[in-house]
């Protein structure tokens, strides 16, 4: 036990890495066993986050050194408050969807060869992203950050005949992300000299007037910007979601763009200040209000779809606008909003991703103009929580979803940035025309047949994440205060305000 | 007193930093590639480019006048480490490389992918046959 | 994929060549860890010596030297050589990677020597495996006409 | 003065009718029981509400103080003077409109019912919930609940035509009820809470003119919506394409007040007397009010479909609650909120008898209606009764309200108040006593075996109209509405504000 506790920054990444790479070869002798193994190491990681998430909200702070290396020299983990909650979120997501998987994988990935690579992928993807989150050294996390991406252009892929088409656009325009950060690195690490966090935080106020900082600062949020498809740089989003299988879209949708989101948090209020990056150099301005025309757009060209999958991909545009928005607003309330938001919109998308996948799985389709009232009569539960996701979406209370856009109203309201609040109550009501498009025709479209459908609800292993993740959101909602206060609360005073 | 053309401020900085020029002509002839080039090969050689220039641009912050490579000497000893190049920049680049080849892998194998199915690489002739595509599944 | 306009000096170039270039990269992997060299390096030279031959003798006739169906599981289990240094000095009570806790006689620094060692040969034959893989497996994919 | 005491009871008011939901669900196979749950919770519901009574007529006020819903913002419930009255009226009339929920669906063999019973569970939770609200985001939250909960009510027939009623409600509702989400964070974020008080609690605090001026319009537009104030009642005539129990319950008493009921709290628990007076926030409501009981009046003249001229004559009765609010007078305010309830009486009765005429004979329009009296006489008798006492003539309980509202202007000296109740008085009686004079003095072609309505249908429009003359009459009667009113009206006038 005391061995689980010492290293349990670190057993999250060394657990998934192998078991990434032992999944082809467990396959070898029982091909069911790819699906078991990465269901018993996401459960563990989610176990350990629990673990690590607790420990940092008790004993603060936790540095690991890997290999025995003090930094800076060696490469440190830190889990914070603020990555242990995000590490949290991600594996928690991240298990509930594989549950998801197996019905989807068997029906949208055709070839069964390519079954348990997408096992060994998507572990491979958890991985990258627990090392992004978890590590305290920049250069660590860009290796992490394309094993991630690598995984995903893969996971994307795998889908329709059209997705590789999506991948390699996504993978030319996430490689120019990474070179940005890369890049952007290399001007602080010059200016600097170290590449720890904790380090370059140290050492930034002295040299942070310099250009070369203002540059390196620059071309990481550029960099991050691109991976978390920050409005314009999200060319590469609606396509990859739409084509690639839904199991990929919803590992990808709820967990792929927050990861980028939290290195911008981790970037802007934790390494170099609020007052650095609001003030000194109006970073966060250009990012605000970059966020409120992604909110705008995305809910507008998410009106224009037809095809669900779509629609939601064009929705998560907007929502990655919020966490954009409460970046903008450089103050506790917005970094709140913005935290909050992660986590509530990464279970959001999640739950919607995945009732897409059952309405393709059991309908063969999720054209929103197909859908009728046959379909709520036909997978009742299904229709259920999507709606509950719909309407979080949309804000209504006591939904997590409202919460979210509570605090980011209160912190433009404190920050008295007007347009913002207008833009955060006006995109609920483009979330609600949107969403209700669909509500509508599920719920209260006459069937084209009248004849009774039977009631075919997909199986258990897609039906539970899902009504998981629905009853998540109303809890979520609910004691969403205990969150904030208990946890958010921890990740705001140790940012630099 | 003359002061040569070499003293003249413009000329100075632009002489000074002539690695930083020479990587960003790099730079911008890979980005060139990736964003205006048509062809997806010729677009993931642009990409290799500009992650090369990158490396330069690490590389060439390793460097210091009349140092040598970071190996113990005995003739220079350990004291002044300012003879030494710093390692640091060429293992991290190590691992970039390592990274620019997986990346490479990938897309090439997606490339390969994509020409089977739609039988161009180019990217306007894509988007049509693309649209052509009934195949929605 | 055999061609008649194969070149016999080519051919036997490459052969030739191949296992001293194998040998170099032996070395370099070897002294990796208090020269330069190590892993990548010596992994890439072995990858280059087996794709050599692969280029020069075809893809089907180099079979004979490196099955095509070897390259990934080397370099599994390469990356699993990687990780089990650092699990099992975890293990034994260090931290991951931390080679002094690995369970072998000597002093420390000895450890520590022995450790990076098994990991430049974990990394040089996952170097190799997915090298050759990568290259093996784009020459499949393409189409053949 | 009021005090509070912990108590549960309003938790299990609000929560009572959505435990019945899950019930309503599992028993969808079986209507008997479907219903008998809904009976129950509403029986359930009116004797908790009821429980409350004796207690704040004594001033004390039961207090359910939850978890907190955001970091110094607790879900709070209080049963203070004026929650009870809203929640006697909505809690009770469910009870009625449950009975005649019954007869209407199974008369005309409606599909979904389920669906239909559960979301009128949910509605009435989230009406107890608004109107035991303690603080504003508590308010916000029940007061969305409520949106989504009617959505499906309004589009029940799922055709084109309801489909398009719902759009349009939820276009209004939800802007609505964005501008009140910003009006509440607004207020947190610079008054600091949010908690209602009698008599207002922006007073004490240091804001702005221009700040409060803006929450002002921000609060008004966002209850003015259920409210149906014009420029804002559009979506309520659309609505009507509901069923008639809903339009009878939820876009008579429960949805509509909560709208009114909003103004309440905010002009008198939130703003205050002294405050509104102070920066001209009165006239701003009183002349929207006034306006709208003038155009609703005149307007519901053109409508020939009788559930259409019954909303506008709904939007033109709600602005004299708003009215009420906004003379500021204690006379003016307890008319209002004794309107509250007296309007709903008589508005609910009338709904009734339409939705008998649908039922028994299928007609929708006045101008077919000739002669319906002569079949249909007790139906037609409560509908003469719901007519006179919306024209505010004695002995029903519409004049009761009305001479309240009279006597506040006059205590707030703006007589053309006075004048406007009278005017609104003339053409109350103007739209509907042609309709009574054509169903019992005109023959009509009517089917022979045409007869009155199920008992079903007509003892609960009996049992209103019956309440409507006898709160006339008494209107201290049963529940002590009168005192209720009075004592939500001197909290108000008696409390830090003025």
């Amino acid at each position: 036990m005391t061995w689980i506790w010492n290293n349990s920054p670190a057993l999250p990444v060394v657990l998934l890495l192998p078991t990434a790479i032992a999944i082809p070869l467990f396959a070898l002798i029982e091909r069911r066993l790819a699906r078991w193994l990465a269901l018993a190491v996401s459960l563990t990681t989610v176990g350990l986050s629990i673990l690590n998430l607790v420990k940092a909200l008790s004993l603060g702070p936790i540095h690991y050194h890997m290999g025995g290396w003090p930094p800076p020299i060696g490469i440190e983990y830190v889990l914070d408050p603020l990555s242990a909650f995000v590490l949290l979120v991600i594996n928690t997501i991240g298990f509930l969807v594989l549950v998801h998987a197996k019905k989807v994988v068997d029906r949208e990935i055709p070839e069964s060869g390519k079954h348990v690579p997408y096992y060994a992928v998507a572990v491979l993807m958890l991985c990258g992203f627990n090392g992004i989150v978890a590590t305290g050294d920049f250069f660590n996390l860009y290796v992490w950050l394309e094993i991630a991406s690598l995984s995903l252009y893969g996971l994307i892929a795998i889908g329709s005949r059209k997705a590789p088409v999506a991948a390699i656009r996504y993978l030319i325009l996430g490689t120019i992300g990474a070179c940005f950060y890369l890049l952007g690195l290399g001007f602080l690490f010059t200016m600097t000299g170290t590449l720890n966090m904790a380090d370059l935080k140290a050492i930034l106020p002295a040299v942070g007037h310099e250009p070369a900082v203002v540059i390196g600062l620059g071309l990481i949020v550029v960099g991050m910007g691109l991976k978390m498809a920050l409005f314009p740089l999200h060319g590469w989003l609606p396509d990859s979601y739409t084509y690639a299988p839904s199991t990929s879209s919803a590992l990808i949708a709820p967990i792929g763009t927050k990861v980028g989101a939290y290195v911008l948090i981790r970037v802007l209020f934790f390494i170099f200040g609020a007052a650095y990056v609001s003030r000194t150099i109006p970073v966060t301005t250009v990012i605000g209000w970059l966020a409120a025309a992604g909110i705008l757009y995305g809910s507008i060209m998410a009106m224009a779809q037809t095809e669900l999958k779509r629609m939601l991909a064009y929705s998560s545009i907007a929502q990655v606008g919020y966490i954009g928005l409460g970046i903008g607003l450089a103050n506790p309330l917005g970094l709140i909003g913005a935290v909050l938001h992660v986590m509530n919109h990464a279970a959001m998308k999640a739950l919607l991703f995945l009732a897409a996948g059952n309405f393709r799985a059991v309908l063969g389709h999720s054209d929103i103009s197909r859908l009728d009232g046959s379909t709520r009569r036909r997978m009742p539960w299904t229709t259920a929580a999507f709606a509950v996701g719909a309407l979080s979406m949309i804000g209504i209370p006591p939904l997590a979803g409202f919460f979210s856009k509570w605090y980011l109203a209160l912190g433009a309201v404190a920050k008295k940035q007007w347009v913002f609040l207008a833009v955060i109550l006006l995109s609920s009501l483009l979330n609600a025309v949107y969403f209700f498009r669909v509500i509508e025709r599920i719920y209260f479209a006459r069937a084209e047949s009248t004849a009774a459908a039977p009631r075919t609800e997909a199986s258990a292993s897609m039906l539970v994440p899902v009504l998981v993740l629905a009853a998540a959101l109303i809890g979520l909602g609910v004691l969403n205060a205990f969150i904030v206060k208990g946890v958010i609360g921890k990740i705001v005073t140790s940012a630099m305000f | 007193m003359t002061t040569s053309w070499k003293d003249i401020p413009v000329t100075k900085f632009l002489l000074g930093h002539y690695g930083y020029w020479f990587v960003f002509i790099l730079m911008t002839l890979g980005f060139y590639g990736m964003v205006v080039k048509k062809n997806l090969v010729k677009k993931l050689i642009g990409m290799n480019i500009f992650q090369v220039a990158i490396i330069m641009f690490y590389l060439s912050s390793a460097g210091k006048w009349k140092a040598t490579i970071p190996i113990v000497d005995p003739a220079i000893g350990t004291a002044d480490t300012a003879r030494y190049i710093d390692p640091l920049q060429h293992c991290l680049m190590l691992t970039a490389i390592v990274v620019g080849v997986a990346t490479s892998g990938v897309a090439y194998a997606l490339l390969i992918t994509i020409y089977k199915r739609f039988g161009t690489l180019h990217e306007d002739e894509l988007i049509e046959r693309m649209k052509n595509d009934l195949d929605m599944e | 994929m055999m061609r008649r306009d194969d070149d016999a000096i080519i051919s036997l170039v490459s052969r030739t060549v191949s296992p001293f270039i194998m040998i170099f990269a032996l070395y370099v992997i070897f002294h990796g860890h208090y020269s330069p060299g190590g892993g990548f390096q010596g992994g890439t030279m072995l990858a280059a010596a087996l794709i050599l031959v692969r280029l020069a003798a075809g893809s089907d006739l180099s079979q004979l030297q490196f099955p095509r169906s070897w390259a990934t599981p080397l370099g599994s289990a390469g990356v699993l050589i990687y990780w089990g240094t650092g699990f099992v000095s975890m293990l034994c009570g260090g931290n991951f990677l931390n080679y002094a806790f690995l369970p072998v006689s000597g002093p420390p620094p000895h450890h520590r020597n022995l450790g990076i060692l098994f990991i430049e040969v974990g990394v040089g034959l996952a170097v190799m495996g997915i090298l050759t893989a990568i290259y093996d497996d784009l020459l499949e994919g393409h189409p053949r006409d | 003065m009021e005090t509070t005491f912990p108590s549960l009871i309003p938790l299990l008011a609000v929560s009572v009718s959505l435990a019945a939901v899950p019930l309503i669900l599992l028993s969808s196979s079986r209507p008997n029981l479907r219903e008998f749950w809904t009976l129950a919770a509403a029986l359930a519901k009116f004797g908790l509400v009821l429980a409350l009574l004796p207690q704040v007529l004594t001033g004390r006020v039961a207090e359910a103080r939850l978890f907190e819903l955001a970091p110094g913002i607790r879900l709070a419930l209080k049963a203070d003077p004026a929650g009870v009255f809203f929640a006697l009226v909505a809690s009770g009339l469910w009870i009625l409109t449950s009975v005649y929920n019954i007869g209407y669906m199974r008369g005309l063999g409606e599909r979904r019912q389920t669906r239909y019973y559960a979301a009128f569970a949910v509605c009435l939770s989230a009406t107890i919930g608004v109107a035991f609200a303690a603080n504003l985001l508590t308010f916000v939250l029940f007061y969305e609940i409520l949106t989504v909960a009617t959505y499906p009510l309004v589009i029940h027939k799922e055709t084109d035509e309801a489909v398009r009623a719902g759009r349009k409600y939820l276009v209004y509702t939800l802007t609505a009820g964005v501008l009140l989400i910003a009006a509440t964070a607004l207020t947190w974020q610079t008054a600091g809470r949010l908690e209602f008080v009698p008599g207002g609690f922006l007073a004490a605090t240091t804001l702005s003119a221009r700040t409060v001026k803006a929450l002002f319009i921000l609060f008004l537009a966002g209850v003015g919506v259920k409210a149906s104030i014009m420029p804002l009642h559009g979506w309520l005539p659309t609505a009507m394409v509901a069923p008639t129990p809903v339009s009878a319950l939820l876009h008579a008493v429960a949805v509509v007040k909560s709208g009114v009921f909003g103004i309440i709290r905010v002009t008198g628990f939130v703003f205050g007397p002294r405050l509104m007076a102070e920066l001209g926030l009165n006239a701003v409501l009183a002349g929207f009010a006034a306006a709208t009981i003038l155009l609703a009046s005149l307007l519901a003249f053109r409508e020939d479909n009788l559930k259409r001229r019954l909303a506008y004559s709904t939007v033109g009765h709600l602005s004299y609650i708003a009215l009420g609010a906004a003379l500021l007078a204690p006379a003016a305010l307890a008319g209002g909120i004794l309107h509250l309830a007296f309007h709903a009486t008589l508005k609910i009765t009338l709904f009734f008898c339409a939705g008998a005429i649908y039922v028994n004979l299928h007609k929708e329009k006045i101008s077919e209606m000739d002669g319906i009296g002569k079949v249909m006489p007790w139906t037609m008798g409560a509908f003469t009764v719901g007519a006179i006492g919306l024209a505010g003539i004695p002995p029903l309980n519409g004049f009761v309200s009305k001479w309240y509202l009279g006597l506040g202007s006059l205590q707030a000296g703006r007589a053309f108040a006075l004048v406007l109740l009278v005017l609104s008085g003339l053409l109350n009686a103007g739209y509907f006593f042609p309709i009574v004079r054509r169903a019992f003095f005109r023959n009509g072609s009517l089917p022979a075996h045409a007869k009155e309505a199920s008992p079903a249908l007509v003892i609960p429009l009996l049992v209103t109209a019956g309440l409507s003359l006898g709160l006339g009459l008494y209107p201290d009667l049963f529940f002590r509405f009168f005192r209720l009113a009075s004592a939500a009206a001197a909290s108000v006038f008696g409390g830090p504000g003025s």
